[in-house]
């Protein structure tokens, strides 16, 4: 459903990602790993038409996004969430949902808004002020609900289960994958707990200095030395998991 | 039928925002023509004047003309400002009552023809004045620098047309009011037009700024010649070296030496009023009040002030006062207006033009450097 | 706040108050009425630039842009082409909208680079409303501009005409300021505020709705520009755009409660009233000095402007004082 | 033709530089507070008013008056300060209107006090001319205004960069309660930089009293042009505000020397539009407020 | 054996919000004390109140026995206290470098910048590549790095840090708790937020165990055992 060919991207000096090609099918879950600054977060950000790349193709369902501004992206279907959340100025929480909701891409069924909240377990909060009442934890589990709430076909995630603590981690993961089958969404979700990817997603891509140094499943990923060098280091699978 | 009355003058007038100033000094004009007019008319009659700030905007200028209308003034003095003088006065003309100015120049203002509107001075009565002093110079070349405000501008193309026709060579230089610093224009003007005299159309600070960069740049010409607001004793009292030798519309000269009594009691009220010399703003305000005020006695005692005869009384005037002769057409202009022209001559104001009115001879070729 | 019918009466007898009440007291009285036109005048703007700043998250310092340009164009249509003034005066609107237009590469500015953007659009019409002096009649400006019509007997060229006719324009205008609002376009423009990007990756067409606000605070400036260039039937650059036609309708609209949609034109009517009924008397000269502090006062009070002080303040707000 | 660029260049930067000083201690309050001080202007005229009063009726130099205006200055400033401190909701607007407000306050007192008549100082020296290679032509006081707010916006800008508290005045612009974690007393620093503003007001207030003319309805005139310089610097950075301001004279001075002088204030704004719109955060904006 | 840092009945929360529920805990000199907790626990919210950052409203805060219950938060700085705050508080328009200068603003940290700020850059040669950058624009975990690396510019007293290994690649992590280990072998007070719980326990003297704004299990670190912990985290799940 989503291809990428060559995206490079270019800030000033930095080159955030030299050469990027991959491709995401329908309803497919891809782990996105790598060091500090390989260039995740541009990734997604190209894809939502955040950041315009250098260079590169970017093809989502046979047409070429590159021409399209970011909020149509949205109205084709592609959800995204940020690792830094950015939360709609003073509204409420439910109000966060129902302007992703209303200008999504799908149907706008109101009881979605509640489902939503029940799995980001938000519903006792969900008439606080989100720019500055909430925890951290909360305000990710926000970022996910507004992308859910786009009611999109490919799902984004960044960091979204950082800082979450081990059993609502679980938890939130299960939630997290019952949605994805239900809506048969695909989703690309960025993480540094290598014990959640390969639970949630049979591939795996790594990301190093801009590029793709690894492509597969967990298991095969995480043993390659490369990888284990740049990136898992002294955590192995096993001990994680 | 005149048994003693006291009589309410109204006066809309702007004594804050930008025009505060002028306001101001008509204001104190006004107030030594009522402090006069009292003395005159002792026992007969007393006169007061109610002032409303119209805070140099034209709305509220309206909204004086009315509230001085509720409270039932005979008339109304005052008024700067052509941009404001022009709704201020249709309300007066609405609300039946006589409006008198000197405040506005601009001849749409009498074009309009409204049976109650008069003015003691007009464009036409400082152009003349300009002209004939540039004739005078014998001036070949001359360069105007002029503000692009309605008054100034109309003013700087009429000596224009006037002077060209006369085979005058004019450079013609308009700046507008955010102007600082005149040095590039006047080097424009040393550099390009080589005139033998500039001319100013302007207000104080546009004055000090163009002989400022004058000074500065020192360009070949035999005299700097302006209009109002500047061969006036403020003037020469704040920039005594700025100013010397230059030339400008002025009615008296400073320090004022008179010689109808009229003015020698106008000056010395002033004095004591306000503890200064009077300039012309306040000579206009006086003027145009004391015309005013005597039509006022004069209809009072032919009976006809509540039966809307001022403006007819007002008319009739035909008065020899401190500005010269004063008569009103059908419009209510002064036709006979003609001012004056002042040379700053060591701190003094020395009226120079025409000859009939001079009090001392110009100092020509001469400049501030 | 509270209950919506509650408001909706509140509403009703304010108006009925404004279209009947005002006429009877004070329809005799030129002079206060006089006054009264001025400041919904004021309110006017108020709300068009409130719609834009509180909505659209643009503070402007240029409204007095679109009020030159309305005024301006619906005078030059009567004289010129002799438009009927009615009409006329929408498409004053119509030209301060399109005047708009220009400005739509100002939206990529944020905060005081819009602000001062638009006040840089404000200068430049400004001189060219004095440089084109054959169309606008140059700094001399235009006198006896064509007043508002008689209908059916009743002469709306006369004060209390005036008064119903620029009641009506800023009664819609607030309506439809509401009713944005109220609308999702309105939850959206309030989501926008601090992060954009947010918003466009849910979907959000940020600048075309920013756009829209922009066009629609301008159609309304443009109107009651033109409005007040056929009341008081003259015109001139200085005047049409003045800098007092930005600076009284903002002070206006945080004095009443920019966040509000009544704030706006109670702000400029108490501001202005106030200021010219009461202080003016007291002190012909210092009265602006009083106004001055009235707004410090308003400011450090009650931030939220007069409506929330009117009617107790709620609780979130209070919150917010710590964030 | 070559002579009249020259001067036309030469006039432009001194007043470029004029307009730098005044405008540079509102870029300093911005950057420091994110308020913009809509009463900058008539501190600035305040200054100018204390140095005419000391002359006319002490017969004070105006640069012996800098130090007395300084402290006048300095306590109005200080006061607009402690008021915006009170303020706690939404600043950017709210702030606008409290300083709005001071701003007629300060106007009407000057006003009052003064009256409406025009001023300037009488002392000769600073009208007298100073030539370059008889081309260039100028008046001292335009000259000492030049070089003493050069040397002044060097200073601060030092300050800003190189200093600790300069340091934390940018951290504190950048992330309040952050700043606080790093032991910085937002109120000292704040404060300090409304000083700072002070002297610089001040200093321009000297340089409008002995260059150009002073009268009550010029405060207002300054902060719009001060502002408008401040944002095409891109807030806050005191080389864009040099930049910027001379940028403005020089296209000013051109405009009258090659078109008219009616134009000069259409020339200045549509240079602003287009460098905000080539680069909408102004000349040094990107982000890096206050910083180089 | 003197506290650095004492919590009495600790109440505080945000304006009509109550978070903290009468929390004690008291963090030994020269130790390092874990406090572990589900989410929404308010951890952050304790170390908050603590730098003063969140008023308290009843109970203690004592610094060296003393109360600083009522001192601003840059007076707490002079005392020594330091947090490294969850969700990167960093200065987002200044350079990296000029954030590690603000590190070093409090007076007694000033004199040897240089040397300090040399040691984070080799602890984090990344934060040394991008010395120019505007921060704002560094990737999340560089943004952690550098508020790390700014709060160790303050040279601790007592170290306030919550969530260090917040959005850090393994590796780095792996690096976090070497720093971390080596601070307290180097006997800094340390108070630390973590939810990586085995790792945070291996070099914790002390751990307390919140749950929805109480302190529910206070034990010497060598004594806790993951699982009843877990436990402890379940029941909460549960209860939730
Ligand atoms: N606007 C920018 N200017 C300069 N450099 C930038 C900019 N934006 C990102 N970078 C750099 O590009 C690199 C990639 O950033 P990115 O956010 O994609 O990393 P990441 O893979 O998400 O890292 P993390 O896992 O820490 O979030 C980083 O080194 C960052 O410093
Ligand atoms: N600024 C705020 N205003 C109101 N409530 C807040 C605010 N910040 C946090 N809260 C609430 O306080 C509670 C505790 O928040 P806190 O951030 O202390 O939890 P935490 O233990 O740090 O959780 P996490 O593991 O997610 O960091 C949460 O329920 C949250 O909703
Ligand atoms: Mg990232
Ligand atoms: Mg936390």
């Amino acid at each position: 459903m989503l291809t990428l060919e060559g995206v490079q991207v270019n800030f000033g000096g930095v080159q955030a990602l030299k050469s990027a090609s991959f491709s995401v099918a329908e309803g497919e879950s891809i782990g996105l790993v790598g060091p500090n600054g390989a260039g995740k977060t541009t990734l997604f950000n190209v894809i939502s038409g955040v950041v315009r790349p250098t260079a590169g193709r970017l093809d989502f369902r046979g047409t070429s996004l590159l021409k399209l501004p970011d909020w149509k992206r949205a109205r084709l279907g592609i959800g995204r969430s940020f690792q830094i959340p950015r939360p709609f100025g003073h509204c409420t929480v439910r109000e966060n949902l129902l302007v992703a909701q209303r200008f999504g891409a799908g149907k706008k069924d109101p009881k979605r808004i509640d489902e939503i909240l029940d799995i980001l377990n938000l519903r006792d909060k969900a008439d606080r002020d989100a720019t500055n009442e909430l925890a951290l934890t909360e305000h990710k589990a926000l970022e996910v609900g507004k992308a859910l709430a786009t009611e999109p076909s490919l799902l984004l995630l960044d960091e979204v289960l950082a800082g979450l603590e081990t059993s609502s981690k679980r938890a939130f993961m299960e939630r997290l994958a019952a949605v994805r089958d239900r809506y048969r969404l695909a989703m690309v979700i960025i993480e540094h707990d290598i014990a959640t990817i390969a639970a949630l997603c049979p591939r795996v891509l790594v990301l190093n200095f801009g590029q793709i140094i690894a492509d597969g499943s967990p298991g095969a990923v995480f043993r390659d030395p490369e990888v284990i060098r740049s990136y898992t280091g002294e955590t192995t699978l096993a001990e994680a998991s | 039928a005149a048994q003693a009355k006291d009589f309410l003058l109204g006066s809309e007038l702007p004594l804050t925002g930008s025009l505060a100033r002028v306001g101001q000094g008509m204001h104190e004009g006004i107030s030594v023509a009522v402090e006069m007019a009292n003395k005159s008319y002792a026992g007969k009659h007393s006169f007061k004047v109610q002032t409303i700030d119209d805070e140099t905007s034209p709305a509220k200028g309206v909204a004086a003309v009315e509230k001085l209308a509720g409270d039932g003034v005979v008339a109304i003095t005052g008024g700067y400002g052509s941009n404001i003088i022009g709704p201020a006065s249709e309300a007066a003309q609405k609300a039946g009552l006589v409006y008198i100015t000197s405040g506005g120049v601009s001849p749409e203002l009498t074009q309009r023809g409204y049976p109650t509107f008069f003015r003691i001075n007009n464009t036409d009565g400082y152009a003349l004045a300009m002209i004939g002093m540039l004739q005078e110079m014998g001036a070949k070349k001359v360069s105007i620098v002029y503000l692009n405000k309605d008054a100034t501008s109309s003013l700087a193309k009429q000596v224009n047309s006037a002077l060209a026709a006369k085979g005058v060579t004019v450079g013609m230089h308009e700046f507008d009011g955010s102007t600082s610093d005149f040095k590039p224009l006047m080097n424009k003007v040393k550099l390009q037009d080589r005139p033998d005299v500039i001319a100013m159309v302007g207000y104080e600070n546009d004055y000090v700024g163009i002989l400022r960069a004058a000074k500065v740049l020192k360009p070949q010409v035999k005299a700097m010649v302006g209009v109002w607001s500047l061969a006036t004793a403020q003037m020469a009292k704040e920039f005594p070296d700025l100013m010397e030798t230059v030339y400008g519309t002025s009615m008296l000269p400073y320090p004022v030496e008179f010689t109808q009594p009229e003015a020698v009691e106008f000056a010395a009220t002033y004095k004591t009023l306000f503890n200064k010399d009077p300039d012309y703003l306040g000579q206009f305000g006086y003027v145009q009040t004391r015309l005013l005020i005597d039509a006022v006695v004069r209809a009072d005692e032919a009976g006809t002030l509540a039966k809307g005869g001022l403006a007819d009384e007002l008319r009739k005037t035909d008065a020899n006062t401190l500005i010269g002769r004063v008569t009103f057409d059908r419009n209510g202009d002064n036709l006979n207006f003609t001012h004056r022209m002042g040379q700053h001559q060591g701190g003094k104001v020395v009226l120079v033009w025409p000859k009939d009115a001079a009090n001392g001879t110009m100092n020509f070729p001469a400049v501030p450097w | 706040m509270s209950n919506p019918s509650m408001n909706r009466i509140l509403l009703a007898a304010a108006l009925a108050a404004a279209y009947v009440g005002m006429p009877l007291l004070f329809g005799s009285n030129a002079y206060v009425l006089g006054l009264i036109v001025a400041a919904l005048t004021i309110a006017g703007v108020a709300v068009a630039w409130a719609l834009l700043g509180n909505l659209g998250g643009m503070v402007s310092f240029g409204h007095a842009a679109f009020f030159g340009v309305g005024s301006y164009t619906s005078a030059v249509l009567a004289m010129k082409l002799g438009v009927p003034v009615f009409a006329s005066m929408l498409l004053g609107g119509v030209g301060a909208a399109v005047s708009s237009i220009a400005m739509l590469p100002a939206l990529r500015l944020r905060g005081p680079y819009f602000a001062l953007a638009i006040l840089a659009y404000a200068h430049i019409f400004q001189i060219l409303a004095t440089e084109m002096t054959p169309v606008t009649g140059g700094a001399g400006g235009l006198l006896s501009i064509p007043r508002f019509p008689k209908i059916l007997g009743f002469d709306f060229g006369e004060k209390l005409g005036g008064y119903l006719i620029v009641l009506t324009i800023v009664v819609l205008a607030a309506l439809a300021y509401d009713a944005i609002r109220r609308s999702s376009w309105g939850l959206a423009l309030k989501a926008m505020h601090d992060t954009e990007v947010a918003t466009r990756v849910v979907g959000v067409p940020s600048t075309h709705l920013k756009a829209a606000m922009l066009v629609l605070s301008a159609f309304i400036t443009g109107v009651v520009g033109a409005f007040n260039a056929h009341f008081i039937s003259f015109l001139d650059p200085d005047y049409a755009f003045s800098s007092g036609w930005t600076v009284l309708p903002i002070a206006a609209a945080i004095f009443g409660g920019y966040r509000t949609v009544w704030g706006p034109m109670v702000g400029a009517l108490a501001i202005y009233l106030v200021d010219q009924l009461l202080f003016k008397p007291i002190l012909p000269h210092g009265h602006q000095m009083i106004l001055g502090v009235l707004l410090c006062a308003m400011i450090l009070f009650s931030p939220g402007g007069l409506m929330p002080a009117l009617r107790r303040r709620p609780v979130k707000e209070s919150r917010h004082a710590h964030a | 033709m070559f002579e009249l660029t020259l001067q036309a260049l030469f006039s432009g930067l001194l007043a470029g530089g004029y307009y730098a000083t005044v405008a540079v201690g509102l870029a300093l309050v911005f950057g420091t507070m994110r308020v913009i001080n809509l009463a900058h202007g008539e501190l600035v005229l305040l200054a100018a008013y204390v140095a005419y009063a000391a002359e006319t009726t002490y017969g004070i130099n105006p640069v012996m008056a800098i130090p007395v205006a300084l402290v006048i200055v300095g306590t109005a400033s200080a006061i607009v300060y402690a008021l915006l401190s009170r303020i706690r909701q939404v600043r950017e607007i709210n702030s606008l209107i409290l300083t709005f407000g001071l701003g007629i306050i300060l106007t009407n007192a000057i006003l009052s006090i003064w009256k409406a008549d025009i001023h300037s100082t009488s002392d000769p020296w600073f009208q007298d001319s100073l030539v370059v290679a008889d081309t260039l032509f100028a008046m001292n006081a335009e000259v000492a205004s030049f070089v003493g707010g050069l040397v002044l916006m060097a200073g601060v800008w030092w300050w800003l960069n190189h200093s600790w508290q300069g340091r934390a005045v940018r951290a504190l612009s950048s992330n309040r309660a952050a700043a606080t974690l790093m032991g910085v007393n937002p109120r000292k620093i704040e404060i300090l930089s409304f000083l700072i503003a002070a002297l610089l007001a001040t200093f321009a207030g000297f340089a409008i009293y002995t260059g150009k003319t002073v009268f009550p309805a010029l405060g207002h005139v300054l902060t719009v042009k001060a502002f408008i310089i401040t944002v095409l610097a891109g807030m806050g950075s005191i080389p864009g505000v040099l930049i910027g301001a001379v940028m403005i004279g020089v296209i000013e001075s051109l405009t009258v020397t090659y078109l008219s002088a009616s134009l000069q204030e259409l020339a200045g704004m549509i240079l602003f539009l287009v460098v905000l719109f080539v680069s909408p955060s102004g000349l040094f904006g990107g982000g890096r407020a206050l910083a180089r | 054996m003197t506290n650095a840092l004492d919590i009495l009945a600790l109440r505080a929360g945000y304006g009509a919000i109550n978070v903290l529920w009468d929390v004690s805990l008291s963090v030994e000199a020269g130790k390092t004390t874990v406090i572990v907790g589900p989410n929404g626990a308010g951890k952050t919210t304790l170390l908050r109140a603590i730098m003063g950052l969140v008023p308290a409203t009843s109970g203690d805060i004592r610094v060296d026995g003393q109360s600083r219950k009522a001192a601003k938060t840059w007076d707490r700085v002079a005392d020594g206290l330091v947090m490294i705050p969850e969700g990167r508080m960093i200065f987002p328009d200044m350079t990296v470098e000029d954030n590690l200068m603000m590190g070093a603003f409090p007076r007694g940290c000033r004199k040897d910048w240089k040397r300090n700020r040399a040691m984070v850059m080799d602890m984090f040669p990344r934060l040394a590549e991008r010395r120019g950058q505007i921060a704002g624009t560094l990737s999340g975990g560089e943004a952690q790095m550098l508020a790390i690396g700014r709060g160790l510019m303050e040279q601790p007293r007592v170290c306030l840090i919550d969530e260090p290994s917040l959005g850090l690649a393994p590796v780095v992590v792996d690096e976090i708790f070497r720093i971390l280990a080596r601070l307290r072998a180097e006997g800094l007070t340390i108070l630390l937020v973590e939810q990586n719980t085995s790792r945070a326990l291996k070099i914790a003297d002390h751990v307390y165990l919140m749950q929805s704004g109480k302190v529910v299990l206070s034990e010497r670190g060598d004594r806790v055992d993951l699982d009843r912990l877990h436990a402890l985290y379940f029941a909460h799940e549960t209860a939730a």
